[in-house]
Protein backbone atom coordinates (compact mmCIF):
# COMPACT_ATOMS: atom_id res chain seq x y z
CA UNK A 1 0.00 0.00 0.00
CA UNK A 2 1.52 3.57 -0.91
CA UNK A 3 -0.46 5.19 1.54
CA UNK A 4 -0.23 4.17 5.53
CA UNK A 5 -1.54 5.11 8.79
CA UNK A 6 -0.06 3.55 11.07
CA UNK A 7 -0.22 2.96 15.03
CA UNK A 8 2.95 0.67 15.62
CA UNK A 9 6.36 1.00 14.29
CA UNK A 10 7.63 0.16 11.30
CA UNK A 11 11.15 -0.35 9.46
CA UNK A 12 12.26 2.43 7.17
CA UNK A 13 15.43 -0.11 5.88
CA UNK A 14 12.53 -2.49 5.54
CA UNK A 15 10.67 -0.45 3.45
CA UNK A 16 13.07 1.32 1.45
CA UNK A 17 14.08 -2.40 0.12
CA UNK A 18 10.40 -3.18 -0.64
CA UNK A 19 9.28 0.32 -2.37
CA UNK A 20 12.51 -0.20 -4.19
CA UNK A 21 11.90 -3.28 -5.52
CA UNK A 22 8.76 -2.08 -6.91
CA UNK A 23 9.60 0.48 -9.24
CA UNK A 24 10.03 -0.31 -12.95
CA UNK A 25 12.02 2.12 -15.09
CA UNK A 26 12.81 3.99 -11.91
CA UNK A 27 16.59 6.03 -12.23
CA UNK A 28 16.83 7.57 -8.58
CA UNK A 29 15.09 7.13 -5.30
CA UNK A 30 14.68 9.41 -2.74
CA UNK A 31 13.69 8.86 1.04
CA UNK A 32 12.84 10.98 3.71
CA UNK A 33 12.09 9.35 7.52
CA UNK A 34 11.27 12.06 10.23
CA UNK A 35 12.92 10.93 13.60
CA UNK A 36 11.40 12.12 17.10
CA UNK A 37 14.04 14.07 18.35
CA UNK A 38 14.85 15.87 21.73
CA UNK A 39 12.56 18.58 22.74
CA UNK A 40 14.00 22.30 23.03
CA UNK A 41 11.84 21.74 26.31
CA UNK A 42 13.69 19.56 28.55
CA UNK A 43 14.44 16.16 28.26
CA UNK A 44 11.49 13.75 25.76
CA UNK A 45 9.91 11.14 27.54
CA UNK A 46 7.32 10.70 24.37
CA UNK A 47 5.75 12.31 21.73
CA UNK A 48 1.89 11.36 21.19
CA UNK A 49 0.01 12.13 17.91
CA UNK A 50 -2.85 12.67 17.60
CA UNK A 51 -4.68 12.98 14.04
CA UNK A 52 -8.38 13.25 12.46
CA UNK A 53 -9.83 9.84 11.60
CA UNK A 54 -10.90 9.90 8.46
CA UNK A 55 -9.73 13.25 6.67
CA UNK A 56 -6.20 12.19 7.75
CA UNK A 57 -6.29 9.34 5.05
CA UNK A 58 -8.15 11.28 2.99
CA UNK A 59 -5.60 13.99 2.98
CA UNK A 60 -2.85 11.71 2.68
CA UNK A 61 -4.24 10.39 -0.33
CA UNK A 62 -4.72 13.28 -2.27
CA UNK A 63 -1.03 14.61 -1.39
CA UNK A 64 0.39 11.25 -2.81
CA UNK A 65 -1.73 11.64 -6.22
CA UNK A 66 -0.68 15.46 -6.71
CA UNK A 67 3.26 14.42 -6.39
CA UNK A 68 1.87 11.93 -8.74
CA UNK A 69 0.34 13.97 -11.51
CA UNK A 70 3.38 16.79 -11.08
CA UNK A 71 6.33 14.40 -11.46
CA UNK A 72 7.01 11.74 -14.20
CA UNK A 73 7.10 9.55 -10.64
CA UNK A 74 7.20 5.57 -11.19
CA UNK A 75 5.93 5.46 -7.54
CA UNK A 76 5.39 7.92 -4.35
CA UNK A 77 4.85 6.28 -1.03
CA UNK A 78 3.48 7.74 2.34
CA UNK A 79 3.42 6.37 5.72
CA UNK A 80 2.23 8.09 8.93
CA UNK A 81 2.12 6.74 12.61
CA UNK A 82 -0.12 8.33 15.52
CA UNK A 83 -0.38 7.56 19.16
CA UNK A 84 3.02 7.31 21.39
CA UNK A 85 6.21 7.45 20.18
CA UNK A 86 9.74 7.52 21.69
CA UNK A 87 12.83 9.31 20.90
CA UNK A 88 14.86 7.95 18.00
CA UNK A 89 11.75 6.20 16.53
CA UNK A 90 10.49 7.43 12.88
CA UNK A 91 7.59 9.17 12.75
CA UNK A 92 6.72 8.76 9.09
CA UNK A 93 8.22 8.32 5.98
CA UNK A 94 7.90 9.43 2.10
CA UNK A 95 9.39 7.69 -0.85
CA UNK A 96 9.29 8.71 -4.34
CA UNK A 97 10.83 7.27 -7.33
CA UNK A 98 11.48 8.41 -10.78
CA UNK A 99 13.57 8.20 -14.06
CA UNK A 100 15.72 11.57 -13.25
CA UNK A 101 16.40 12.45 -10.05
CA UNK A 102 15.43 16.17 -10.12
CA UNK A 103 11.49 14.76 -10.42
CA UNK A 104 11.92 12.10 -7.35
CA UNK A 105 13.96 15.52 -5.25
CA UNK A 106 11.02 17.96 -6.18
CA UNK A 107 8.24 15.20 -5.46
CA UNK A 108 9.87 14.25 -2.12
CA UNK A 109 10.33 17.54 -0.74
CA UNK A 110 6.30 18.38 -2.15
CA UNK A 111 4.89 15.39 0.13
CA UNK A 112 6.83 16.56 2.97
CA UNK A 113 6.30 20.13 3.07
CA UNK A 114 2.09 19.63 2.40
CA UNK A 115 2.14 16.37 5.22
CA UNK A 116 3.59 19.44 7.59
CA UNK A 117 0.81 21.73 7.06
CA UNK A 118 -1.93 20.03 5.57
CA UNK A 119 -2.01 16.91 6.97
CA UNK A 120 -4.37 16.66 10.29
CA UNK A 121 -1.64 15.66 12.97
CA UNK A 122 -0.76 16.84 15.75
CA UNK A 123 2.02 16.25 18.29
CA UNK A 124 2.13 16.61 21.80
CA UNK A 125 5.85 16.34 23.55
CA UNK A 126 5.83 14.90 26.61
CA UNK A 127 9.15 15.92 28.76
CA UNK A 128 10.42 16.64 32.38
CA UNK A 129 8.52 19.76 32.28
CA UNK A 130 5.15 18.92 31.37
CA UNK A 131 3.30 18.19 28.29
CA UNK A 132 3.17 20.65 25.49
CA UNK A 133 1.81 20.64 21.60
CA UNK A 134 4.17 21.00 19.06
CA UNK A 135 3.45 25.01 17.39
CA UNK A 136 3.42 24.85 13.90
CA UNK A 137 6.32 26.58 11.94
CA UNK A 138 6.23 29.89 10.42
CA UNK A 139 8.84 28.09 7.51
CA UNK A 140 6.50 25.26 6.69
CA UNK A 141 3.30 27.52 5.63
CA UNK A 142 5.25 29.27 3.88
CA UNK A 143 7.74 26.45 2.32
CA UNK A 144 4.21 25.61 0.63
CA UNK A 145 4.45 29.31 -1.15
CA UNK A 146 7.03 27.41 -3.58
CA UNK A 147 4.53 24.65 -5.02
CA UNK A 148 2.15 27.79 -5.97
CA UNK A 149 3.38 30.12 -7.76
CA UNK B 1 -30.12 21.96 11.35
CA UNK B 2 -27.89 18.92 13.16
CA UNK B 3 -24.23 19.24 13.30
CA UNK B 4 -21.45 16.93 14.40
CA UNK B 5 -18.75 19.01 16.05
CA UNK B 6 -15.12 17.44 16.50
CA UNK B 7 -12.18 18.67 18.39
CA UNK B 8 -8.46 18.81 18.26
CA UNK B 9 -5.91 18.83 19.95
CA UNK B 10 -5.45 21.99 22.87
CA UNK B 11 -9.18 23.09 21.06
CA UNK B 12 -10.34 19.83 22.76
CA UNK B 13 -8.50 19.86 25.74
CA UNK B 14 -9.81 23.35 26.59
CA UNK B 15 -13.02 22.71 25.59
CA UNK B 16 -13.11 19.30 27.38
CA UNK B 17 -14.62 16.61 24.73
CA UNK B 18 -13.42 15.15 21.48
CA UNK B 19 -17.32 15.96 19.73
CA UNK B 20 -20.43 17.15 20.15
CA UNK B 21 -23.71 16.94 18.37
CA UNK B 22 -24.79 20.57 18.08
CA UNK B 23 -28.59 21.88 16.90
CA UNK B 24 -28.04 25.18 15.23
CA UNK B 25 -29.03 27.95 12.44
CA UNK B 26 -25.59 29.45 11.89
CA UNK B 27 -25.27 30.21 8.53
CA UNK B 28 -21.22 30.18 8.40
CA UNK B 29 -18.14 28.75 10.18
CA UNK B 30 -17.92 32.32 11.96
CA UNK B 31 -21.73 32.36 13.20
CA UNK B 32 -21.19 29.03 14.58
CA UNK B 33 -17.80 29.96 16.62
CA UNK B 34 -19.53 33.10 17.59
CA UNK B 35 -22.75 31.13 19.16
CA UNK B 36 -20.27 28.33 20.66
CA UNK B 37 -17.99 31.47 22.48
CA UNK B 38 -21.24 32.31 23.96
CA UNK B 39 -22.04 29.19 25.76
CA UNK B 40 -19.37 28.65 28.54
CA UNK B 41 -15.51 29.93 29.31
CA UNK B 42 -14.40 26.86 28.11
CA UNK B 43 -15.66 27.91 24.55
CA UNK B 44 -14.39 31.03 25.21
CA UNK B 45 -10.92 29.80 25.79
CA UNK B 46 -11.04 27.87 22.87
CA UNK B 47 -12.16 30.10 20.44
CA UNK B 48 -10.70 33.26 22.26
CA UNK B 49 -8.11 33.69 18.52
CA UNK B 50 -9.86 32.60 15.63
CA UNK B 51 -6.15 33.16 13.86
CA UNK B 52 -4.72 30.43 15.93
CA UNK B 53 -7.43 27.85 14.58
CA UNK B 54 -8.14 26.10 11.42
CA UNK B 55 -11.67 24.71 10.41
CA UNK B 56 -12.91 21.79 8.12
CA UNK B 57 -16.31 21.11 7.06
CA UNK B 58 -16.82 17.44 6.47
CA UNK B 59 -13.28 16.75 6.31
CA UNK B 60 -11.74 19.68 3.93
CA UNK B 61 -10.08 22.28 5.00
CA UNK B 62 -11.89 25.80 4.56
CA UNK B 63 -12.02 28.77 6.35
CA UNK B 64 -14.42 30.82 8.77
CA UNK B 65 -15.93 32.46 6.03
CA UNK B 66 -17.24 29.34 4.66
CA UNK B 67 -21.33 28.78 4.37
CA UNK B 68 -22.47 25.92 6.27
CA UNK B 69 -25.83 24.89 4.80
CA UNK B 70 -25.35 21.21 4.02
CA UNK B 71 -22.28 20.66 6.03
CA UNK B 72 -22.66 17.33 8.21
CA UNK B 73 -19.38 17.66 10.26
CA UNK B 74 -17.42 20.45 11.56
CA UNK B 75 -14.06 20.10 12.92
CA UNK B 76 -11.69 22.89 14.79
CA UNK B 77 -8.13 22.83 15.42
CA UNK B 78 -5.12 24.52 15.84
CA UNK B 79 -2.44 24.62 13.11
CA UNK B 80 -1.67 20.82 11.77
CA UNK B 81 2.10 19.74 12.77
CA UNK B 82 2.59 16.66 10.95
CA UNK B 83 5.84 14.72 9.42
CA UNK C 1 32.45 4.48 7.13
CA UNK C 2 30.84 7.54 5.40
CA UNK C 3 32.60 7.39 1.94
CA UNK C 4 32.40 3.96 0.44
CA UNK C 5 33.94 2.78 -2.59
CA UNK C 6 32.29 -1.10 -3.48
CA UNK C 7 33.43 -3.48 -6.27
CA UNK C 8 30.17 -5.90 -5.08
CA UNK C 9 26.64 -5.15 -4.11
CA UNK C 10 25.02 -3.62 -0.80
CA UNK C 11 21.66 -3.13 0.66
CA UNK C 12 20.34 0.41 0.75
CA UNK C 13 17.87 -0.93 3.36
CA UNK C 14 20.25 -2.26 5.62
CA UNK C 15 22.75 0.74 4.96
CA UNK C 16 19.34 3.13 5.70
CA UNK C 17 18.74 1.64 9.03
CA UNK C 18 22.53 1.63 10.41
CA UNK C 19 23.16 5.05 9.20
CA UNK C 20 19.88 6.62 10.92
CA UNK C 21 21.21 4.31 14.01
CA UNK C 22 24.06 6.37 14.13
CA UNK C 23 22.46 9.41 14.08
CA UNK C 24 22.23 11.90 17.26
CA UNK C 25 19.79 14.93 17.14
CA UNK C 26 18.59 14.31 13.39
CA UNK C 27 15.00 15.17 12.99
CA UNK C 28 15.24 14.29 9.50
CA UNK C 29 16.96 12.00 6.92
CA UNK C 30 17.32 11.94 3.30
CA UNK C 31 18.13 8.85 1.05
CA UNK C 32 19.43 8.57 -2.82
CA UNK C 33 19.58 5.82 -4.44
CA UNK C 34 20.56 5.69 -8.25
CA UNK C 35 19.60 2.70 -10.13
CA UNK C 36 20.76 0.61 -12.96
CA UNK C 37 17.44 1.28 -15.57
CA UNK C 38 17.21 0.16 -19.68
CA UNK C 39 18.69 1.70 -21.99
CA UNK C 40 17.71 3.95 -24.36
CA UNK C 41 19.61 1.86 -26.66
CA UNK C 42 18.36 -1.77 -26.31
CA UNK C 43 17.93 -4.16 -24.25
CA UNK C 44 20.50 -3.56 -21.33
CA UNK C 45 22.69 -6.66 -20.52
CA UNK C 46 24.90 -5.25 -17.87
CA UNK C 47 26.59 -1.79 -16.70
CA UNK C 48 30.34 -1.68 -16.24
CA UNK C 49 31.40 1.42 -14.12
CA UNK C 50 35.05 2.69 -14.68
CA UNK C 51 37.01 4.47 -12.13
CA UNK C 52 39.92 6.38 -11.30
CA UNK C 53 41.87 4.54 -8.17
CA UNK C 54 43.51 7.05 -5.75
CA UNK C 55 41.44 10.30 -7.13
CA UNK C 56 37.79 8.85 -6.41
CA UNK C 57 38.87 8.16 -2.84
CA UNK C 58 40.10 11.72 -2.68
CA UNK C 59 37.03 13.12 -4.57
CA UNK C 60 34.37 11.11 -2.36
CA UNK C 61 35.68 12.23 1.13
CA UNK C 62 36.09 15.74 -0.34
CA UNK C 63 32.35 16.20 -2.01
CA UNK C 64 31.38 14.75 1.99
CA UNK C 65 32.74 17.08 3.64
CA UNK C 66 31.81 20.12 1.72
CA UNK C 67 28.32 19.23 2.33
CA UNK C 68 29.05 18.77 6.19
CA UNK C 69 30.61 22.22 6.01
CA UNK C 70 28.01 24.02 4.08
CA UNK C 71 25.19 22.69 6.27
CA UNK C 72 24.14 21.73 9.98
CA UNK C 73 24.35 18.11 9.44
CA UNK C 74 24.41 15.52 12.01
CA UNK C 75 25.92 13.22 9.32
CA UNK C 76 26.29 12.19 5.62
CA UNK C 77 27.30 9.28 3.94
CA UNK C 78 28.63 8.32 0.43
CA UNK C 79 28.65 4.97 -0.86
CA UNK C 80 29.63 3.84 -5.14
CA UNK C 81 29.70 1.15 -6.78
CA UNK C 82 32.38 -0.03 -9.69
CA UNK C 83 32.51 -3.05 -11.59
CA UNK C 84 29.69 -4.55 -13.43
CA UNK C 85 26.15 -4.12 -12.07
CA UNK C 86 23.01 -5.64 -13.97
CA UNK C 87 19.78 -3.54 -14.34
CA UNK C 88 18.08 -3.44 -11.12
CA UNK C 89 20.93 -3.19 -9.14
CA UNK C 90 22.22 -0.22 -6.81
CA UNK C 91 24.86 1.86 -8.29
CA UNK C 92 24.84 4.15 -5.09
CA UNK C 93 23.51 5.95 -2.34
CA UNK C 94 24.11 9.24 -0.76
CA UNK C 95 22.34 9.86 2.96
CA UNK C 96 21.94 13.22 5.14
CA UNK C 97 20.75 13.69 8.65
CA UNK C 98 20.22 17.42 9.76
CA UNK C 99 17.72 18.67 12.80
CA UNK C 100 15.64 20.58 10.07
CA UNK C 101 14.79 18.63 6.71
CA UNK C 102 15.50 21.55 4.34
CA UNK C 103 19.20 21.09 5.22
CA UNK C 104 19.42 17.38 4.81
CA UNK C 105 17.55 17.76 1.19
CA UNK C 106 19.75 20.36 -0.18
CA UNK C 107 22.74 18.55 1.14
CA UNK C 108 21.32 15.55 -0.57
CA UNK C 109 21.05 17.14 -3.64
CA UNK C 110 24.48 18.77 -3.29
CA UNK C 111 26.02 15.52 -2.69
CA UNK C 112 24.23 14.24 -5.93
CA UNK C 113 25.11 16.85 -8.32
CA UNK C 114 28.71 16.66 -7.65
CA UNK C 115 28.97 12.83 -7.80
CA UNK C 116 27.63 13.03 -11.11
CA UNK C 117 29.98 15.06 -12.44
CA UNK C 118 33.05 15.76 -10.13
CA UNK C 119 33.60 12.19 -9.01
CA UNK C 120 35.92 9.94 -11.74
CA UNK C 121 33.36 7.29 -12.69
CA UNK C 122 32.34 6.49 -15.67
CA UNK C 123 29.55 4.59 -17.28
CA UNK C 124 29.37 1.93 -20.22
CA UNK C 125 25.99 0.40 -21.13
CA UNK C 126 26.23 -3.57 -23.14
CA UNK C 127 23.39 -3.93 -24.65
CA UNK C 128 21.91 -6.13 -27.01
CA UNK C 129 23.11 -3.21 -30.16
CA UNK C 130 26.42 -3.07 -28.50
CA UNK C 131 28.58 -1.65 -26.00
CA UNK C 132 28.75 2.26 -25.20
CA UNK C 133 29.84 4.86 -23.23
CA UNK C 134 26.93 6.85 -21.30
CA UNK C 135 27.29 10.58 -22.29
CA UNK C 136 27.15 13.22 -19.49
CA UNK C 137 24.31 15.37 -19.42
CA UNK C 138 24.46 19.14 -19.91
CA UNK C 139 21.47 19.33 -17.69
CA UNK C 140 24.06 17.82 -14.84
CA UNK C 141 26.63 20.10 -15.30
CA UNK C 142 24.43 22.92 -14.88
CA UNK C 143 22.81 21.42 -11.68
CA UNK C 144 26.20 22.68 -10.11
CA UNK C 145 25.74 25.97 -11.15
CA UNK C 146 23.59 26.45 -8.27
CA UNK C 147 25.57 25.57 -5.33
CA UNK C 148 28.35 28.26 -6.76
CA UNK C 149 25.88 31.19 -7.07
CA UNK D 1 60.70 15.43 -17.29
CA UNK D 2 58.94 11.73 -17.03
CA UNK D 3 55.25 11.84 -16.22
CA UNK D 4 52.73 8.94 -15.74
CA UNK D 5 50.54 9.22 -17.75
CA UNK D 6 46.46 7.68 -17.31
CA UNK D 7 43.90 7.49 -20.05
CA UNK D 8 40.17 6.49 -18.95
CA UNK D 9 37.18 5.35 -20.62
CA UNK D 10 37.08 5.75 -24.37
CA UNK D 11 40.21 7.58 -24.05
CA UNK D 12 41.86 4.45 -22.94
CA UNK D 13 39.93 2.32 -25.27
CA UNK D 14 40.95 4.81 -28.54
CA UNK D 15 44.61 4.87 -27.21
CA UNK D 16 44.51 1.45 -26.46
CA UNK D 17 46.50 1.24 -22.88
CA UNK D 18 45.71 2.45 -19.49
CA UNK D 19 48.80 4.58 -18.49
CA UNK D 20 52.18 4.88 -19.64
CA UNK D 21 55.11 6.95 -18.85
CA UNK D 22 56.09 9.87 -21.34
CA UNK D 23 59.55 12.11 -20.84
CA UNK D 24 58.77 15.17 -22.27
CA UNK D 25 59.82 18.58 -22.27
CA UNK D 26 55.92 20.14 -22.11
CA UNK D 27 55.44 23.28 -20.07
CA UNK D 28 51.53 22.84 -20.00
CA UNK D 29 48.62 20.24 -20.45
CA UNK D 30 47.99 21.47 -23.80
CA UNK D 31 51.57 20.95 -24.87
CA UNK D 32 51.57 18.24 -23.79
CA UNK D 33 48.33 17.13 -25.90
CA UNK D 34 50.29 18.30 -28.89
CA UNK D 35 52.99 15.87 -28.56
CA UNK D 36 50.95 12.84 -27.65
CA UNK D 37 48.81 13.51 -30.77
CA UNK D 38 51.61 14.34 -33.35
CA UNK D 39 52.48 10.63 -32.74
CA UNK D 40 50.43 8.31 -33.70
CA UNK D 41 46.85 7.69 -35.22
CA UNK D 42 45.03 6.12 -31.77
CA UNK D 43 46.63 9.36 -29.91
CA UNK D 44 45.37 11.96 -32.58
CA UNK D 45 42.02 10.05 -32.72
CA UNK D 46 41.80 10.41 -28.39
CA UNK D 47 42.75 13.90 -28.87
CA UNK D 48 41.17 14.95 -31.74
CA UNK D 49 38.36 17.52 -29.46
CA UNK D 50 39.72 18.61 -26.78
CA UNK D 51 36.22 20.55 -25.27
CA UNK D 52 35.19 17.10 -25.03
CA UNK D 53 38.10 15.87 -22.46
CA UNK D 54 38.57 16.29 -18.81
CA UNK D 55 42.44 16.40 -17.35
CA UNK D 56 43.55 15.99 -13.62
CA UNK D 57 46.97 16.55 -12.60
CA UNK D 58 47.75 14.69 -9.59
CA UNK D 59 44.60 13.73 -8.87
CA UNK D 60 43.08 17.00 -9.03
CA UNK D 61 40.86 18.12 -11.76
CA UNK D 62 42.17 21.54 -13.95
CA UNK D 63 42.52 22.78 -16.97
CA UNK D 64 44.52 22.38 -20.29
CA UNK D 65 46.27 25.89 -19.61
CA UNK D 66 47.63 24.61 -16.75
CA UNK D 67 51.48 24.39 -16.00
CA UNK D 68 53.12 20.69 -15.50
CA UNK D 69 55.92 22.17 -13.62
CA UNK D 70 56.01 19.72 -10.79
CA UNK D 71 53.40 17.47 -11.75
CA UNK D 72 53.87 13.53 -11.41
CA UNK D 73 50.84 12.32 -12.65
CA UNK D 74 48.25 13.67 -15.41
CA UNK D 75 44.95 12.04 -16.81
CA UNK D 76 42.60 12.36 -19.31
CA UNK D 77 38.98 11.05 -19.33
CA UNK D 78 35.41 11.83 -21.17
CA UNK D 79 33.31 14.03 -18.74
CA UNK D 80 32.54 12.35 -15.87
CA UNK D 81 29.03 10.14 -15.57
CA UNK D 82 29.10 8.84 -11.65
CA UNK D 83 26.01 8.97 -9.71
Amino acid sequence: MTVRLLDTAFDPGAETTAFTAAQSGAGGIVTFCGVVRDSAQGKLDRMEIEHYPGMTERALTDIRDEAMARWPLTGAMILHRHGTLRPGETIMMVATAARHRADAFAAAEFLMDYLKSRAPFWKKEVTSAGADWVAARDCDEAALDRWTR
Amino acid sequence: MKLEILYFAWVRERIGLPRETVDTDAATVSDLVRELAAREDRYAAAFVDVSALRVAIDQTLTDFDAPLRGAREVAFFPPMTGG
